[in-house]
């Protein structure tokens, strides 16, 4: 995987976001998440009105693909269910390890499918995944309160 | 066919002379020799891969990253551990038992609670063990042995009861060569509600490892016994466990994050791993275990065996012998004896010995309590790995024969 | 003169392509490579002498002894310790922290002490301070540094007081390259009573050791970082406190006689030697140090020092690039250097400078709560060593000035 | 070194003297000595008169180097005063660190010189020197208690 294909216009786009980049008054749940690793550490926040991701944003700082997986990922989320939300995380994660692979399912991530040879840079995996796992632990922890 | 001359044959260090003599290396309980291709996997390693783990967003760092959890991955598989993230990589058997013993003993153990131990146990399960007693007011209890040096049933059921939090024992009597029950005595233990440390240092060598299969709370083993380099050692524990307890060492790659006055931690395995890990040491003991995969285990046991009883049976051809340990064959007993020859303290034993070019060790074995116990300040010992042959026994029952003549005796 | 080159050839790392590019390996502050002789100094002992020293009384046996043994002797010399009994071998720094923390630490410092750090501390000589604290009720109290990333004597008067139990610092910042002037800070902390810990993983590479002259109570450092091999390391220590404190990890070879309840200990530096050592990594020391003693310290420091300041030179010329450390030359300065991009994260110009060969370290480089202080959440850092070259640097300034395009900056 | 110079008629004599071995009901006082790595472990018994070294006599278990070795220290010091113990024990370590070479020194231990090569057999050497490092502390201790 060379430079150019992992820093697309696409993703610089993303890691740069704004819209999404933002501290979510209302919040109805929030979850920080880290790589001890290399320093990404991000915190996810959603309004969740009867298990509907109303909104969502998030704050932090990482490299680049941290930030514009967390960015694409929320793009993706706004709107759905708690539990729509979690099965696109665990596409995407199922992508990362190459366990996934039909088209039609990858297609459900939009533009996150832009991370799909991500596993070819082992040092990045971990920025890709982190939005995602941080999600997924963010609708559990508000299912258990709720 | 079991071809030892070919298994010799990648063991550079075998093939030396001692005091003019071929080597005769039958001090394997203290430390294996290494095979060429583990040599060889570590320099490959630190010609080639070189880095330091975790931290890299650079080439080199990402590879020993790989390399380093491909380790894990393989000991995990080694051992029959559910997950690699239960394996744990120390610098020995040693840590790894004071990492159980200050982490999850100091935590958990209760004044008023029953440590159980067996008498034969090494110091390295025995004396952190003193130390969770004392500090923390439990109560240190023995398991004793049989005449024929193995537990006794009654005594464990009367010594192990609910009243026990922690029962630590060897698989393998690093003196007597006994191998214990241990997953009858892990099932009767847990139902009495303890839990057990299983110190594999020297069953791994010579027995197919399986935790699960075993019930085993915690394992530990020594890459050094077992053809792989000094320095790395591997700590099992059950998932719940590990995650419940404390760390223990503190500082790089355990923490999550650190602020001034406070810190979180890593997951398992990297809470218990701080620091930087000996990578080339994994590396070598990865390689070890693809060097143990080249036999089966049914054939390393049948060679070993077959050592074990010719040289129990020509022992017996040495006057004033006397052997520490069970006769039997291949269950319950391994490739580790014992001995002494009346009037010849073993060190003197060893240094004539050692004329002839045989390795033998001598002393308490780091086992003194077993020793008092026995009534033998010392022995002598003789151990065994999968490249020894039946002539070496020969050569050392010659040379058995010369001691009590070489100190003076008659006959 | 200062051949370069000819100590470039010594280690067969440096000779690789990585990404299509020859090799800049500039992450020297997380672990060196290792020269050829050293490789060959293991190699031999294993092929030769392998065997489980102390426990001996056979060939391999006396052999290994005596090479670990010349080993600490020739570690104390290097380090300029009073005796080869003051030396203990451990696993790398990080142990050498945690043993004088549990050690010294939980049986000396007591309620209402200050325990006082740097702020620059790396986490492994911090969080084990934090755990003492909390457990002992001691205050844990920081020196934090001036706008040229180094001390105010001042506010050290303030903060090391005759409250001050135990001040720890590492002589040399992995983060900044900032050299503390540790003799000055050893004999102020003295006058108030206060022990001293002194981390040399950083500064052991670069300058010559002499724990005498600093007075230090203990020092510590790591062999990896210093072209010996990963799973050894050192920790030095003052005899009296050694011989005072209580043992750290317990099991074999560390104790004097060991019954069912008591055991007593055996004398330094073994008592706080428990288990089977890594003796091929003590050689792999030994012989890294013999790598060093071909050059002179003021010829590695010369040459360190002249990358350092055209590095810190020609950094300028890379736009929107802050630099992270005093700027001075050799005085209070090491051959470390922390900088950001505006606008890129250190992890991704790690990943870009990757594809042209260079091997960059990004992140916290275990000092979170450093980064705090300097709100940088990570920084990238170049670190250098002997082996290292201008025309290196030159490769690495022109890949840096690639990295905002990369990153769909216009400049 | 080879076995016959090790195993000398006059080692293996005193290495199974009983006269020397026994427990000195009378002593003064006494002290234990340990080679932890191998096992020799042994306790030095003196009665001590006046500053004189009256009876002396061990106990214990050891290989026969460090058996013999006692049993000729314990000859070589009785009916001696302490100071002059202590100096012969410094002469003897001396000799096995090869530090004192001079004849009329070594001629001062008598029949310990046996030991003169032990240095030879560097697995042995700590079980030749046990007795006399313990017989020092064992004085130094007396000298501290009287
Ligand atoms: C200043 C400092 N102290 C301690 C350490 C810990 O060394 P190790 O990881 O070898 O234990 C390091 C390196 O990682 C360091 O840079
Ligand atoms: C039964 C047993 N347990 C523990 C150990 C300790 O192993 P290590 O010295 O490698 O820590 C040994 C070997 O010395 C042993 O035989």
């Amino acid at each position: 995987m060379n430079l150019s294909s992992l820093y697309t216009e696409l993703i610089l786009e993303h890691s740069r976001n704004c819209e999404n980049k933002r501290h979510l008054e209302c919040a109805t749940c929030s979850k920080r998440g880290h790589n001890p690793s290399c320093g990404d550490d991000i915190t996810i926040e959603l309004l969740m009105e009867d298990g509907k991701i109303v909104d969502a944003a998030f704050t932090g700082s990482g490299c680049a693909i941290s930030q514009a997986s967390t960015s694409m990922m929320i793009d993706l989320v706004k709107g759905r269910s708690a539990e729509e939300a979690e099965e696109l995380s665990q596409i995407f994660l199922g992508m990362i390890k190459r366990e996934i692979k039909t088209e039609e399912e990858l297609e459900l991530l939009e533009e996150a499918i832009a991370f799909q040879n991500i596993s070819n840079m082992p040092a990045r995996v971990k920025c890709a995944v982190l939005a995602w796992h941080t999600l997924t632990e963010a609708i559990q922890e508000a299912n258990l309160h709720s | 066919m079991y071809d030892v001359q070919a298994i010799r044959q990648k063991f550079p260090t075998l093939q030396q002379q001692v005091n003019g003599k071929p080597l005769i290396y039958f001090d394997n309980a203290a430390t294996t020799h290494t095979p060429m291709e583990v040599l060889d996997a570590v320099r490959d390693y630190k010609e080639r891969f070189n880095a330091n783990p975790h931290r890299g967003a650079h080439y080199l760092g990402i590879q020993a990253t790989e390399l380093y959890e491909q380790a894990r991955e393989k000991v995990a598989a080694f051992i029959n551990a559910p997950s690699p993230q239960e394996v744990i990589f120390t610098k020995n058997a040693t840590e790894a038992l004071n990492l159980v013993a200050y982490s999850y003993g100091f935590s958990q153990i209760q004044a008023g609670d029953d440590i159980v131990l067996c008498i034969s146990e090494h110091h390295s399960n025995l004396v952190p063990w003193q130390r969770v007693a004392k500090l923390k007011g439990a109560t240190l209890r023995y398991l004793y042995l049989t005449e024929d040096y193995t537990l006794d049933w009654e005594e464990v059921r009367e010594v192990i009861t609910t009243k026990t939090a922690l029962f630590a024992i060897a698989q393998m009597s690093n003196v007597l060569g006994t191998i214990y029950p241990i997953r009858e005595l892990v099932a009767y233990a847990h139902q009495q509600g303890a839990v057990v440390v299983v110190d594999g240092a020297q069953s791994v060598p010579h027995l197919k490892t399986d935790v699960q299969e075993l019930e085993a709370d915690f394992f530990v083993f020594s890459g050094h016994k077992v053809f792989a380099p000094m320095g790395i050692g591997v700590l099992y524990g059950r998932r719940e466990l590990l995650e419940s307890m404390p760390p223990f060492l503190m500082g790089g790659e355990m923490v999550e994050y650190v602020q001034e006055q406070e810190t979180t931690f890593n997951d398992i395995p990297y809470k218990f791993e701080a620091g930087t890990p000996n990578v080339e040491g994994a590396v070598g003991l990865a390689s070890a275990i693809d060097f143990l995969a080249g036999t089966s285990w049914e054939a390393i046991q049948e060679h070993e065996e077959k050592l074990t009883r010719y040289a129990l049976e020509r022992l017996q051809e040495v006057p004033h012998l006397k052997i520490y340990g069970p006769q039997a064959g291949r269950t319950g007993r391994g490739p580790v004896i014992a001995f002494t020859i009346d009037g010849c303290h073993p060190h003197d034993v060893a240094t004539i010995v050692d004329q002839d070019g045989i390795a033998l060790r001598a002393g308490h074995h780091c086992a003194q309590p077993l020793m008092n116990y026995l009534k033998a300040p010392a022995t002598s010992r003789i151990s065994f790995s999968l490249y020894n042959t039946k002539d070496e026994i020969d050569v050392l029952i010659n040379s058995l024969q010369g001691v009590r003549g070489w100190l003076g005796y008659e006959s």
